[in-house]
């Protein structure tokens, strides 16, 4: 497939920047609003997806490997298991305690952020919600990668 | 009698779902049936934790005003999660039982010892 | 140095679930280095996860029950949102299942998997796979119950279908993750049930306030029903043999292991959750007074009964090694549930506390069905092993296909014969102490049952004496004639679990004094895990 | 000095089955005193056998020995009156065994249902 017209490639591509700034928001601001690493991770990852649908799996497959896809996917997950280990060490001294809340272990780490907004309130769950995030845009756009690219072998294997 | 709909809603989105995956023939038909059973399930742990003119449970001073539970949303959020994992799981199945047997109708992938 | 084993304990059940989880999304990283170095990676994390389990357990059995809760402390009493793990009798004697499987599942795979492509991702999912077991194993929550439930069915289902070349693989792929889509969505409308009356996720909490009320019933009915597919139940058990068949052996073992933990699901749902209403509460119906635990007994014994007769029927006709065992695993399960159910019959109330008490035929029966929940796990795995040194050697696990096996892999002969004593309970093998602890129970409740499950033992043996004659014995095939032994991590793999089933058979009485009678007692008395929760002391 | 006594007692006690008792230690030697029995009596008999006759080669009735891969008998031939005799049972086992996932589904509900008149009824 070699995707759909040139209108809907530009739009597209347009667009695509705004569908992630937007997620990335959605990820950011998980502590505060509703959302969180998975809604945003989606929402990114749908951007992706659009891509995936203006420009065909195939074109999209050249561009991106499912082998990087899947390495940054794990080191998604890397990171919040591994910010989960940290609580053993730090803090409450419990498996996904939350030491960077109200604490002393890493004192500049509270003077991120400060400022009207005051977005750093919640030690670790950003960053948590980073990793998920992380996670669910390499994870859900892997998905969707490989099953356009898988359907589309197969049209083209029945057409011949 | 109105707080009692979205209960029926549960029950008929559960015995559609459950209709489609035991007399549906076709393979996607079925997991559109499971997708249905689990949106059936979403909305019932939705509606548990609904509570009339109740506000989001985020901001400060709202101590004396009526919260609805957060506990229900994160516990649905995690079904659909997961739900998308399975979805995508078994779509892939599909696509490779597809490659396979040339078919999606449930009745011929009995599979067999195929020697 | 007493120090570091201290913390290292103190974390432990964090830890056995967070190992496996994190070595399972760092192999996709170190797979880039090499194929040796991820092998060696992958059993190390493996290694570790079942040293952290078997200390754990070791803690459990002469400490008394563990509590961990993630992310904070707790108080005894205090209203309880946080996720937190106890482990008690029954989960410590599971975790030493869980802790043996895997690891002997991921060494048989350095050879037995070593052709093939997209390992790295095979064994990241064999590890999602024991973190998700031993969470389902050790967690404290219903809703926890429920993630790390579909964190194992996923990673099998993607797992069964490994090899993606061949059509039945992915057929019985499909099979599996739609049975556990299904059986995991009711367990969650049980579970919301439950939530939305007493505003609990936790088992102890739950126990505590429960009423056996319709809405109780409801969703005792939906959880016992979908956990007892997911732990293969005739009728319910098709999905099993399609699964076991035709993913590679190695995966089977592992599978075994997630079975057992939906039965232990079962276990904690009767015995701890409703347990104390179950056993306690009277109905009278016209003349006649019935107990919520007698009818669950009879119920679970008619269920258990068929489960053995057409597991047993069923393999003994079977032509695929694989198959046959799988169906023998679906019998052994069934015997796990005869005496669980023989136990749960003859509960009663104690004249004089009024609390639930067992008769001493049912204390035997419930002994005899933990224990051989241990000895079903290393028995099936370890004919399963012996079947995927079949495939490896001959391409093919067809009875019809084989013969004179035995005169080039001795050793495979070996491990085939222990297995076939202990799985059809001849003595002096481990099968045998447990089987003799169930008949001689269960002939306490009913003689048919005892006499049904004497029988369907001696077809086992039949079946197996089949697989030995037609594959094993005869002359050589004549395509078969240049067969070796398998690489030695195989044999390796199913020296362990012969070495266990000998050990076990040898001193029957040991483990049953140090690991299933502490299992036994968390089961029959919950009221010690409940308080521990509740604070009621 | 170590306490062999208390190190190995709790290896040689025996476990107690309800009525019964099961000690594979005490099984063993019986074992082992039943071979010497059989040995004893063993020794008793004539030695006829000689190699490198026609006593070693198999006899089939007086026909001569077929193909080594016809002569062995396959899984599905083993226990063929088995299975013959009990088709009836097998019929509707295999019924039952239809391989088709929306059965799985089906027998699933069938025993929900079960559970819930047994439980919710009585």
């Amino acid at each position: 497939m070699s995707g759909m017209s040139k209108i809907v490639k530009t739009i597209s591509a347009i667009i695509l920047p705004f569908i992630t700034i937007y997620g990335l928001y959605i990820i950011a601001h998980g502590h505060l609003t509703p959302g969180g690493g998975f809604q945003g991770g989606a929402i990114v990852a749908s951007g992706f997806a659009m891509i995936v649908v203006a420009f065909g799996s195939i074109w999209t497959m050249e561009k991106i490997k499912e082998k990087h896809l899947s390495i940054l996917e794990s080191l998604g997950a890397i990171g919040f298991i591994g910010l989960a280990f940290l609580g053993i060490i730090f803090g409450a001294k419990m498996f996904f305690a939350n030491f960077l809340v109200k604490q002393d272990v890493l004192p500049f780490f509270n003077q991120i952020g400060q400022g009207l907004s005051n977005i750093n309130t919640a030690g670790l769950l950003p960053l948590m919600n980073f990793a998920v995030g992380l996670k669910v845009i390499a994870g859900l756009f892997a998905i969707v990668l490989v099953m356009a690219y898988a359907t589309s072998k197969i049209k083209e294997g029945t057409e011949k | 009698m109105i707080y009692q709909i979205p209960f029926i809603a549960v029950a008929l989105l559960v015995l559609i779902g459950l209709y489609a995956v035991v007399f549906k023939r076709n393979l996607i038909k079925i997991v559109i049936g499971i997708t249905i059973i689990e949106s059936g399930v979403n909305l019932f742990l939705i509606t548990l934790g609904y509570r009339e003119g109740s506000i989001a449970p985020i901001y400060h001073g709202t101590e004396e005003a009526i919260r609805s539970l957060p506990v229900p949303q994160a516990l649905t959020l995690t079904s659909i999660v997961i739900g998308v994992a399975v979805l995508a799981l078994m779509l892939s199945f599909i696509v490779y039982i597809y490659r396979h047997y040339n078919t999606l109708d449930v009745r011929k992938i009995v599979g067999g010892d195929e020697e | 140095m007493n120090q570091i084993l201290d913390f290292l304990v103190l974390h432990s059940p964090a830890l056995v679930v967070a190992i496996p989880l994190l070595g399972a999304f760092l192999t996709v990283l170190v797979s880039k280095i090499g194929n040796r170095v991820r092998n060696i990676f992958v059993i190390i994390i493996s290694a570790l996860t079942s040293i952290f389990a078997l200390l754990l357990s070791y803690d459990v059995f002469t400490n008394g029950i563990r509590i961990y809760v993630f992310g904070g402390s707790y108080n005894p009493g205090e209203t309880m949102i946080r996720i937190l793990f106890e482990i008690d009798g029954i989960n410590a004697f599971m975790l030493i299942i869980a802790a043996i499987l895997p690891f002997v599942a991921i060494i048989y795979s350095w050879a037995f998997m070593n052709e093939q492509t997209g390992l790295d991702k095979y064994y990241t999912l064999i590890l999602l796979i024991t973190a998700g077991m031993l969470g389902m194993m050790m967690t404290g929550d219903m809703f926890n119950f429920f993630v790390f439930l579909e964190i194992t069915s996923i990673a099998s289902a993607a797992l069964i279908a490994f090899w993606t070349n061949k059509g039945n693989a992915v057929a019985a792929g499909f099979k599996y993750i739609v049975i556990s889509a299904i059986g995991a969505l009711f367990v969650l409308l049980a579970i919301a049930l439950l939530y939305g009356q007493y505003d609990a996720l936790n088992m102890a909490i739950l126990a505590n306030n429960i009423q056996f009320g319709l809405l109780d019933k409801m969703a005792l009915v939906l959880i016992l029903a979908a956990l007892a597919m997911k732990a293969g139940i005739v009728p319910m058990h098709m999905w099993l043999p399609d699964a076991y068949g035709r993913a590679p052996s190695s995966v089977t073992v592992v599978l075994i292991g997630t079975t057992l933990a939906s039965l232990y699901g079962v276990f904690r749902v009767i015995f701890t959750i409703y347990g104390n209403h179950i056993m306690t509460s009277l109905r009278t119906i016209g003349e006649f007074i019935l107990t919520p635990g007698l009818t669950i007994g009879i119920l679970i014994i008619a269920l258990a009964v068929l489960t053995i007769i057409v597991g047993v029927f069923m393999a003994i006709k079977q032509s695929d090694f694989k198959r046959m065992i799988a169906f023998a695993a679906v019998a052994e399960i069934g015997y796990i549930f005869l005496a669980i159910g023989a136990a749960f019959s003859t509960f009663y109330a104690n004249p004089e506390t009024g609390a639930a008490t067992l008769t001493h035929s049912g204390e035997i029966a419930l002994k005899g069905g933990i224990f051989h929940i241990l000895n079903d796990a290393l028995d099936v795995s370890l004919l399963f092993l012996v079947a995927g040194a079949i495939y490896f050697t001959a391409k093919t696990t067809s009875l019809n296909k084989l013969g004179g096996l035995a005169r080039n892999m001795k050793y495979t002969s070996v491990f085939f014969l222990i297995g076939l004593l202990a799985v059809s309970g001849l003595p002096p093998m481990n099968g045998f102490a447990s089987k003799l602890m169930i008949y001689q129970s269960t002939y306490q409740v009913n003689p048919i049952l005892a006499i049904v499950a004497i029988l369907c033992s001696i077809l086992l043996l039949a079946t197996f004496v089949k697989v030995l004659h037609s594959a094993f014995l005869g002359p050589k095939i004549s395509n078969l004639e240049n067969i070796k032994e398998v690489p030695r991590s195989m044999l390796i793999a199913m020296g362990i679990i012969a070495c266990l089933i000998i050990f076990i058979g040898l001193f029957p009485n040991l483990v049953v004094e140090t690991v299933v009678t502490p299992a036994a007692n968390a089961l029959k008395n919950a009221s010690q895990y409940i308080a521990m929760i509740t604070g009621g002391f | 000095m170590v306490d062999f006594q208390q190190i190995l007692d709790p290896f040689l006690r025996t476990l107690k089955t309800g009525s019964g008792f099961w000690n594979p230690i005490l099984w063993g030697i019986a074992l082992i005193l039943i071979f010497l029995v059989i040995y004893i009596i063993r020794g008793f008999g004539k030695r006829e056998y000689k190699e490198g006759t026609e006593q070693t080669k198999p006899f089939l009735s007086g026909n001569p020995e077929g193909d080594k891969d016809k002569m062995h008998v396959k899984g599905s031939n083993v226990y063929w009156g088995f299975s013959e005799t009990l088709k009836s049972i097998y019929k509707v086992f295999d019924k039952m065994h239809t391989g088709n996932v929306s059965d799985y589904v089906l027998w699933f509900l069938i025993i929900m249902g079960l559970f819930f008149i047994v439980l919710g009824v009585i």
